[in-house]
């Protein structure tokens, strides 16, 4: 089967400076991939850059299929039949990603008309149908309401909506339900896999919310300065992961219950991407880093069936994480 | 929403009050209409005759409450020139003025916004220059120059146009045509500017996202987002349907309102420059109003806040 | 637990909501008679229903709204009027993150600016110092000067909520309203800055209103925990034992939809029924009509809030109303 | 049976300054160009195709009864627009109090006299304030006119006159009909569209805009060649020339000198026309803390070079005048009198006298209210500084800040106009002592008062004569009040193939004889 | 990273500014040459501006003697140029300045105080706009004379509606974005919000503007000479040649497209600058 997105050494730069170095994920049919990892690490630009959405400054590298078309650098008209309609974005910050000046119907209905083929009364009851499916009290009198009438939550839930509204074959998810609540959060994640299943339709969830991704993703993708640093199953990684970072990651979240104690973050700090160290991105902050990993960056290798990560000392580290859990 | 309307029609109604009795006092202050009417080598008689006749020798706060008054009987005064009815000889010009003005001004918001727009769109491209470097040489050049260079081509060249006059349509096509350049210049510029303001923003990058097409982005999320400036400025033309046209309406001997202000100024033929002035200010203020009215229509957050009304 | 410093007695806060220009309008209810107590270096969390009303009183708390009803007192006296001279010398004193960073962000000033603009506009330190302060506030946020040459528009979304949160810090405020302060942030950062938050209310005694989604870091950081629901709170009490003891059965829904890793949602409660609408408040209990529990009383007599036992208090029939009538309903 | 008459329009400045077609109204030279001889005629007419000098008009004859009448034969066959026959009734009611004079009395009076009482403007037929004002100032002591039978009239004068039959000739002395006047419900009315009898009747009159005249084909002079005419009022140069270039405009009026050149480069169109009774002045205001000496105002006069003025802003198109005078006073023109000469050396010696410093003095200007004016200005500012005079322009709006009363006025800018062929209708009326002059406060002189009521009174012409000529030897020698620069033109332009000639006047002439295309 | 390293990069920003386009370096060419010519006007001129040759009237340009020919007086075109450009810069650079300060400030106290301050303002744009720029002039003329400074302030009161009602609207509108809030929770001050933030936040909206009024009141002042208001013949100013070359246009076209043209050309160069300075400010279109 032939993958539904396949990216090649994705590569963004800044002004020079390099932000996404040599990105290659996989996504196929009806998957969904959890996308977690540093803040800043580059997960919401791999996206943007894949879709074309980056300011013009920005420089583009790699390739991007969508059911092996390339869409990096395709020209506009073919870009505005994927956008939306096949491959549709949950944006990051839900409250400026809505245009203020437009009532939630309009920007609705857009979307609908754009990529269902539907008109009239029919996209304004599917605008409709679209509200109530996210949990929207009183969809009907808020469908004509603007953003800035919304609370953040409800804002969030909008903007999923919308990216629903094109029935995508993929939706990339960037941190969907951050602004919400425990109940509607399941809610909202309960309705996604509803609509994958039915739908076939793929995700990619990036989410700083490990359970959430736990939850919700066959595989997940773990990021760290521009590049993805391990993949795995996701009930492999959270079980047993292998990158440092990984399982740093793991260790800083906090408990529901127990005794509080103080929480543990990863030592260090993120490097500079203007600086980059040569060798492992991590290396500076890594207990396991050995010489070696300051001189060359480690590529991902595969370590099992549908595992990789990119780090040399992958075996030391999980033979650490097994003394850890041995202790 | 009854005192919203109560204080703004109050404001307006002050504005005109205002506008009217600044006009009175400059003009009554600073020169003589019987002079200026009849002329530097009338004799002196005559002059005073005129002076008395019009009660221009009394004193000026008189002469304001006199004009208050007739105002108040619904009397707008007559033209020293002629003694007709001042309303009469502004009515008279009304049609001849709008007939250049509207259609100027729906050609100014058809050419000036979506070329600003398209500059918007290709910023930075060739096209981009050329049509804000033809917008800034639209609104510096003097506008006779522009109309009498079209003149030249059209009229006297070419022959395919008259060259003044108001006999018929044709006549018109000059004048609309040298009015709107200089017009659908500014709003392009404006227009452009805001543009550019807002297509940085998040939201815009939303709705590329959606699938949108650029045009349309550009058009329905962009502009109304970039209106303000743009409607501002809209606001203004339209206040200056009425009068705005003095220099075209004499290159082009099209007799308008703005030349007859123009006129009666010069003759300090008060009456009429009231008549006039109070048109002006009425659509001023009242498009202004409506513009204010737009702001927010156009930007929701923009709209009476709080919830106890 | 020493003196309050913040009081907020039964606020209420209302908007208008038009369809179109020239709709009819209808009062959205978002704060509907709250009222909390946050004593001094202590932390208030505040979590429940997208939607209930949590921002909004943590603007209200903040003063940069007025509530229409009730009143906000600080360290014992009433708010000055916003905008006045009084009110903008306050506000060194209490900040807010905001929810939307990017939009709380002005995009053409350099983030290291803006950081800085705080203590510019209270005169805090020699310009030097100022310098000084926002390169440490970078640090402490872990990020880099050259992040903070950047403009809001070229960082990314955990990055610019570091910003937010780098600024609010800057005039090392007495009391400050988190809204949603790490949503966005990778659970290693998240940890940093929760610890960075501890740190400084140990140090400086920094009093804090935590409004979050994220139930473990609430837990982490609160003293003590609010529930709101539809512009309401219907249950306060202490962190650890509300979290382990929720007794509001919208407080348990919430508490066992909380995701974790390696925990598929055994034992969720999943709430069923149409989401609460502020502008058509159900009748009696709130909650009723998604309310697995709900007795014929929850349909026509609104809960008060009330002691429960030990600093607990709960709106809900079920909890403090006679206990013969808990049984009818399941 | 068609008219193939050709129709013209004529692109001028202004068509009228009242907006009205009265005579006793238009003040401005400008009304003369519609009025003459297109729709009024008087008694005694000028020779618009000669020298403007004295021909019968609407009167075949005429005779002095005594110095204080005079009675005129009228033509016979007359025809008005509305198809009444001209009579004696008529020019008794044209010489009216209802239509002339109101409520003014002809007094026997020394000299004009300034500040009458008049009745404010009423609706109806009341006068406008400023016609019996304007009236009275033509006929100061006119008494009354007498039918003496359908065909005769009497003019009856308070005083002995001698100019009469120049008054008679003037702007403003012309002949109405008498039912129209009655039949009309208004003044306004009847003003905008007055019934007399010209070659020309009025169509419509849009004030400001344009007024069209119809062919009069009962004119007693021979059927009009023209069917219609319309003059338009175009208010830019450059549009008046276009229009003419591009074939929408037969005529184009008001053409400054500095065009002529590039519309003649055109060999399909010339540019008519010349000298018009009006010379431009500059004006001194005596009490003007330099200028009360009189060597100072007399070394302006001799610092001015006019011929390079005439010849290079006027292409030599005009001429420098002998003083304020003009050939068609007839026996009262003094030709052996001239303006002072240029004479730098002259001036210098003058200013050195008169012990001048430098002091500024201001110059205060209008913007082009004559053709050429400002450029004149700025070279007579250089010329005056050349001889050492420090002239500062003032721009000034209007009128009334030019004449306004103050320390700072002193030199000004004026023209003067001749209505008939006496000197009283000049000088006298200008720079007299009920002149406009004299009553601002600029000018006055003993000497030349006394002369003006002389010149005014007397009907001794060859003391009249030797009067005149010690007025302009006081006010244009002795003791400035003006100095004159040089005559005034006007000309127009007009496609080669239009066979017309231009009068020395704003008159346009379009009866039978001077039009052909 | 050290202190250093933080000026460090906040300089090699501002200096490793992608160079300059080159229509913006020949704009700032141009007006550095207006500056020079306004300094040195009357030392570079070939003649002296009021000197007459009334022999050599309407000489063509492009002769050795007269560059940019003669006007209608015969002085030498480009004398009265060189001199013109320095009043007329410094009444519209003045005039423009003043328009858009006080015209600004009024629309942000509009937008601050709404309610009375608001309505009045409002009223005082309306007004101005209602009110010909001819009676303006006037009443300037009547009360208090004609000066130079009398002038520039005068031309100051053109245009300052425009501003302030765009100003009033745009800050309306910005006050009610977060930005704004943020800010002004943070304790600042009014005028810190609407000079710092606001400000350059719709600077480019306000630069229009004035790329708008600067060659209105270049031209605009000519109309004011005309009244008595301006420069005084035979000073000279591009609004006064242009208005008195108008006569001219088809005969010697020259005397008005000089300055026309220098016009055009600074309104240009003043607009380019300003587009550029504006896309300086707005980091989001790098
Ligand atoms: N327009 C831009 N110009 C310069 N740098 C940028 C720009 N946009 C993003 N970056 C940088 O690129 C890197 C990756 O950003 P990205 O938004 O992908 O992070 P992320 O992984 O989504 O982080 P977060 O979880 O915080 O949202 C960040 O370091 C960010 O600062
Ligand atoms: N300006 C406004 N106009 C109308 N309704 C508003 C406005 N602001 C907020 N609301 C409504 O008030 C309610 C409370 O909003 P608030 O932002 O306080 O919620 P919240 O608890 O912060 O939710 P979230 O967790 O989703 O951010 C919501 O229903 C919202 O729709
Ligand atoms: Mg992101
Ligand atoms: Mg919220
Ligand atoms: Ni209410």
């Amino acid at each position: 089967m032939s993958p539904l997105v396949s990216i090649r050494d994705l590569g963004v730069a800044f002004n020079g400076v390099a932000v996404l170095r040599g990105v290659d994920l996989t996504l196929q049919k009806g998957e969904a991939l959890g996308l977690v990892g540093e803040s800043g690490s580059g997960k919401s630009v791999t996206w943007l850059a894949a879709l074309g959405l980056l300011p013009r400054h920005a420089k583009v590298s790699g390739s991007v299929r969508l059911d092996g078309r390339e869409i990096l650098g395709a020209p506009a008209s073919e870009l505005d039949q994927v956008r939306g309609g096949r491959v549709a974005m949950i944006f990051q910050d839900p409250a400026s990603a809505l245009n203020p000046v437009l009532t939630i119907r309009k920007q609705l209905c857009e979307a609908l008309a754009l990529h269902r083929d539907l008109s009239g009364d029919a996209v304004r009851a599917d605008a409709l149908r679209l509200l109530n499916l996210v949990g929207i009290p009183d969809a009907a009198r808020r469908l004509s309401a603007y953003p800035h009438e919304f609370s953040g939550g409800q804002v969030q839930r909008i903007m999923i909506a919308m990216a629903l509204a094109g029935n995508p074959d993929l939706l990339i998810a960037d941190e969907p339900t951050t602004a919400l609540d425990a109940t509607i959060q399941a809610q909202i994640l309960e309705l996604l896999s509803t609509i994958r299943r039915e739908m076939g339709m793929a995700m990619v969830l990036i989410s700083h919310d490990l359970g959430v991704v736990a939850e919700n993703c066959d595989r997940v993708a773990v990021m760290y300065a521009g590049r993805i640093v391990e993949h795995a199953p996701s009930n492999q990684l959270f079980a047993d992961p292998v990158h440092p970072y990984a399982q740093g990651l793991i260790g800083a979240l906090p408990p529901l219950d127990g005794p509080r104690r103080r929480l543990t973050a990863i030592p260090g700090t993120v490097p500079d991407p203007a600086h980059m160290p040569d060798g492992c991105a991590f290396a500076p902050r890594c207990a396991l880093a050995a010489e070696a990993c300051g001189l060359a960056a480690p590529t991902l290798a595969p370590i099992a069936e549908d595992r990789a990560v990119a780090c040399i000392r992958a075996e030391a580290s999980r033979r650490a994480l097994l003394g850890i859990a041995a202790e | 929403m009854g005192r919203y309307f109560a204080i703004r029609i109050g404001r307006a109604a002050l504005t005109i009050v205002l506008v009217v009795t600044f006009a009175f006092v400059v003009l009554r202050l600073s020169g003589d209409p019987a002079l200026m009417i009849l002329g530097p080598e009338a004799p002196p008689e005559v002059l005073a005759a005129f002076r008395k006749a019009w009660g221009l020798d009394d004193p000026i706060w008189f002469q304001y409450l006199d004009y208050f008054g007739a105002i108040a009987k619904g009397e707008l005064g007559r033209s020293m020139r002629d003694g007709r009815p001042a309303i009469e000889l502004v009515l008279e010009r009304i049609p001849a003025t709008l007939a250049l003005t509207l259609p100027a001004f729906v050609f100014k918001v058809a050419l000036g916004i979506p070329a600003g727009i398209y500059a918007a769109l290709h910023r930075g491209s060739a096209i981009d220059r050329t049509v804000m470097i033809t917008a800034v040489a639209g609104f510096t050049v003097p506008s006779f120059v522009l109309a009498l260079l079209l003149v030249l081509v059209f009229a006297v060249q070419l022959g395919w146009l008259p060259s003044g006059g108001q006999d018929s349509w044709r006549h018109a096509i000059l004048p609309i045509t040298t009015l709107s350049l200089g017009g659908a210049a500014v709003l392009a510029r404006f227009t452009r500017s805001a543009m550019l303001e807002v297509l940085g923003q998040p939201y815009i990058r939303t709705a590329s996202a959606k699938g949108v097409p650029w045009r349309k982005v550009v058009t329905s999320h962009a502009l109304p987002n970039a209106a303000i400036p743009t409607v501002t400025i809209l606001g203004f033309m339209v206040g200056t349907l009425i009068a705005g046209a003095v220099v075209v309406e004499s290159v082009f001997a099209w007799p308008g309102v703005g030349r007859l202000l123009v006129v009666a100024v010069a003759n300090r033929d008060l009456a009429v420059v009231q008549c006039i002035l109070l048109l002006v200010a009425m659509t001023m203020v009242t498009s202004n109003l409506i513009v204010d009215f737009l702001y927010g229509f156009l930007d929701p957050r923009l709209r009476a806040k709080g919830a106890h009304a | 637990m020493s003196a309050p410093l913040v009081e907020v007695s039964s606020i209420s806060r209302s908007y208008s909501m038009r369809s179109g220009m020239f709709g009819r309008a209808t009062a959205v209810h978002a704060v509907d008679g709250v009222s909390l107590t946050i004593p001094k270096g202590e932390t208030l969390g505040l979590v429940g229903e997208s939607g209930s009303g949590k921002s909004t009183t943590g603007r209200i708390v903040l003063g940069l709204e007025p509530p229409d009803r009730g009143e906000v007192r600080f360290g014992g006296k009433s708010m000055a009027a916003p905008g006045t001279p009084a009110w903008r010398a306050q506000r060194a004193r209490m900040q807010m993150i905001f929810q939307d960073p990017l939009g709380a962000l002005d995009r053409r000033l350099a983030v290291a600016t803006q950081i800085r603009e705080p203590l510019d506009i209270h005169s805090l330190g020699t310009p030097a110092e100022r310098e000084e302060r926002v390169r440490e506030l970078l640090r402490a946020v872990e990020l880099t000067p050259a992040h903070g040459a950047r403009y809001p528009g070229a960082l990314s979304g955990g990055q610019r909520q570091r910003i937010v949160l780098a600024r609010a810090l800057a005039t090392k405020p007495d009391f400050l309203v988190c809204d949603e302060p790490v949503s966005a942030l990778d659970v290693s950062i998240q940890a940093q800055v929760v610890n960075l938050l501890c740190d400084l209310q140990a140090q400086l005694g920094l009093t804090l209103l935590f409004i979050s989604h994220d139930l473990r870091v609430v837990r982490q950081i609160s003293n003590v925990v609010a529930v709101m629901y539809l512009g309401r709170i219907v249950e306060i009490g202490s962190a650890d034992d509300l979290f382990a003891r929720p007794e509001h059965p919208y407080t348990q829904a919430l508490v066992s939809a909380s995701p974790a890793p390696g925990r598929r949602s055994a034992g969720r409660i999943v709430l069923s029924g149409d989401p609460p609408n502020p502008a058509a408040r159900p009748q009696g209990c709130a909650f009723h009509p998604r309310c697995p529990r709900a007795i014929a009383r929850c349909a026509s007599e609104v809960p008060a809030l009330s002691a429960v036992g030990g600093e607990r208090q709960v709106a809900c029939h079920l909890v403090t109303g006679p206990q013969a009538e808990t049984q009818d309903a399941a | 049976q068609g008219d193939n008459r050709p129709s013209v329009t004529i692109a001028v400045q202004k068509v009228t300054n009242a907006n009205v077609l009265d005579v006793l109204r238009e003040q401005s030279n400008v009304g003369e160009r519609v009025f003459f001889s297109s729709i009024w005629e008087g008694l005694i007419s000028k020779n618009w195709r000669g020298n403007l000098e004295a021909v019968p008009g609407l009167a075949t004859e005429w005779r002095r009864i005594d110095d204080q009448t005079v009675e005129l034969k009228l033509r016979q066959g007359v025809k008005f627009h509305n198809g009444d026959e001209l009579t004696a009734e008529d020019v008794v009611f044209t010489f009216s109090r209802e239509r002339m004079f109101g409520e003014t009395e002809a007094k026997s009076r020394t000299t004009i006299q300034a500040f009458e009482k008049i009745p404010t403007p009423r609706p109806g037929k009341e006068l406008p304030p400023d016609v019996p004002a304007v009236a009275r100032r033509i006929w100061p002591d006119l008494v009354r006119v007498d039918a003496v039978d359908k065909y005769t009239v009497r003019f009856y004068n308070a005083t002995p006159d001698v100019t009469i039959e120049g008054r008679l000739q003037r702007y403003g002395s012309d002949i109405m009909n008498r039912r129209a006047w009655e039949e009309s419900a208004s003044y306004l009315d009847w003003a905008r569209k007055p019934i007399t009898t010209g070659p020309y009747k009025v169509v419509e009159l849009r004030p400001d805009v344009s007024l069209t005249l119809e062919a009069h084909d009962e004119y007693w002079g021979g059927r009009p060649p023209l069917k219609r005419i319309r003059f338009l009022e175009v208010p830019e140069v450059a549009s008046r020339i276009n229009g003419l270039l591009s074939g929408e405009y037969q005529f184009a009026c008001d053409i400054p000198p500095d065009q002529i050149a590039g519309i003649e480069k055109n060999a399909a169109f010339e540019v008519q026309g010349g000298t018009i009774l009006n010379h431009r002045l500059t004006v001194f205001d005596k009490n003007h803390a330099v200028l009360a000496n009189p060597l100072v105002r007399r070394a302006f006069t001799h610092a001015i070079d006019r011929q390079a003025i005439v010849d290079s802003l006027w292409a030599g198109r005009t001429r420098v005048p002998k003083g304020l005078q003009w050939e068609f006073y007839g026996d009262m023109f003094n030709a052996d009198w001239s303006v002072p000469a240029y004479d730098p050396k002259l001036a210098q010696d003058l200013l050195k006298q008169a012990n001048y410093k430098g002091d500024p003095i201001p110059y205060r200007l209008l913007n082009n209210y004559y053709t050429n004016q400002v450029a004149t200005a700025q070279i007579l500012v250089e010329m005056w500084k050349s001889v050492g005079l420090n002239v500062q322009i003032e721009t000034k709006e209007n009128w009334s800040q030019i004449m306004e009363r103050a320390p700072t006025r002193a030199v000004r800018d004026w023209s003067n106009s001749a209505a008939f062929n006496d000197p009283v209708s000049s000088l006298v009326a200008q720079h007299g002592p009920n002149g406009q002059q004299q009553q601002i406060g600029e000018w006055t002189n003993v000497e030349l008062n006394k002369l003006s009521e002389f010149l005014e009174t007397s009907t001794d012409r060859e003391a009249r004569k030797k009067a005149f000529r010690r007025m302009l030897e006081i006010a244009e020698r002795e003791d400035p009040a003006y100095t004159v620069l040089h005559q005034n033109a006007t000309f127009t332009a007009k496609p080669k193939s239009i066979k017309w000639k231009a009068a020395p006047a704003f008159a346009m002439d379009f009866r039978a004889g001077n039009f052909e295309a | 990273m050290t202190d250093a390293t933080l000026k460090d990069t906040a300089v090699r920003r501002r200096i490793s500014l992608p160079a300059i386009p080159v229509s913006v370096a020949l704009a700032i060419t141009w007006i550095v040459a207006m500056l020079v010519i306004a300094a040195f006007a009357e030392k570079i001129a070939p003649y002296g501006f009021t000197q007459l040759d009334l022999r050599n009237r309407l000489s063509p340009p492009g002769n050795v003697a007269h560059w940019l020919g003669t006007d209608e007086l015969g002085r030498d075109v480009l004398s009265r140029l060189l001199v013109s450009i320095r009043i007329s810069l410094l009444i519209a650079f003045g005039a423009t300045a003043i328009s858009a300060i006080v015209g600004t400030t009024l629309g942000f106290l509009a937008a601050h105080f709404r309610g009375a301050v608001e309505q009045l303002v409002l009223m005082l744009t309306d007004f101005q706009a209602s009110m010909p720029f001819l009676i303006m002039a006037l009443a300037v003329l009547a009360f208090f004379g004609n000066s130079l400074p009398l002038l520039i302030g005068l031309m100051g009161l053109f245009g300052w509606e425009r501003y302030a009602r765009i100003a009033r609207g745009l800050a309306i509108s910005a006050n009610a974005q977060g930005y704004a809030a943020a800010v002004r929770q943070l304790g600042a001050t009014p005028s810190r919000i609407y000079l710092r933030h606001i400000l350059p936040n719709i600077a480019s909206t306000l630069i229009v503007s004035t790329t708008l009024v600067f060659p209105e009141v270049i031209l605009m002042e000519s109309g004011l000479s005309f009244l008595g208001l301006g420069v005084q013949p035979p000073m000279t100013s591009l609004g006064n040649m242009v208005g008195y070359g108008r006569e001219y246009l088809t005969r010697a076209p020259w005397i008005m497209l000089a300055p026309a043209t220098t016009i055009v050309v600074t309104t240009l160069a003043v607009s380019v600058i300003g587009d550029w300075l504006r896309d300086r400010l707005d980091p989001t279109l790098q």
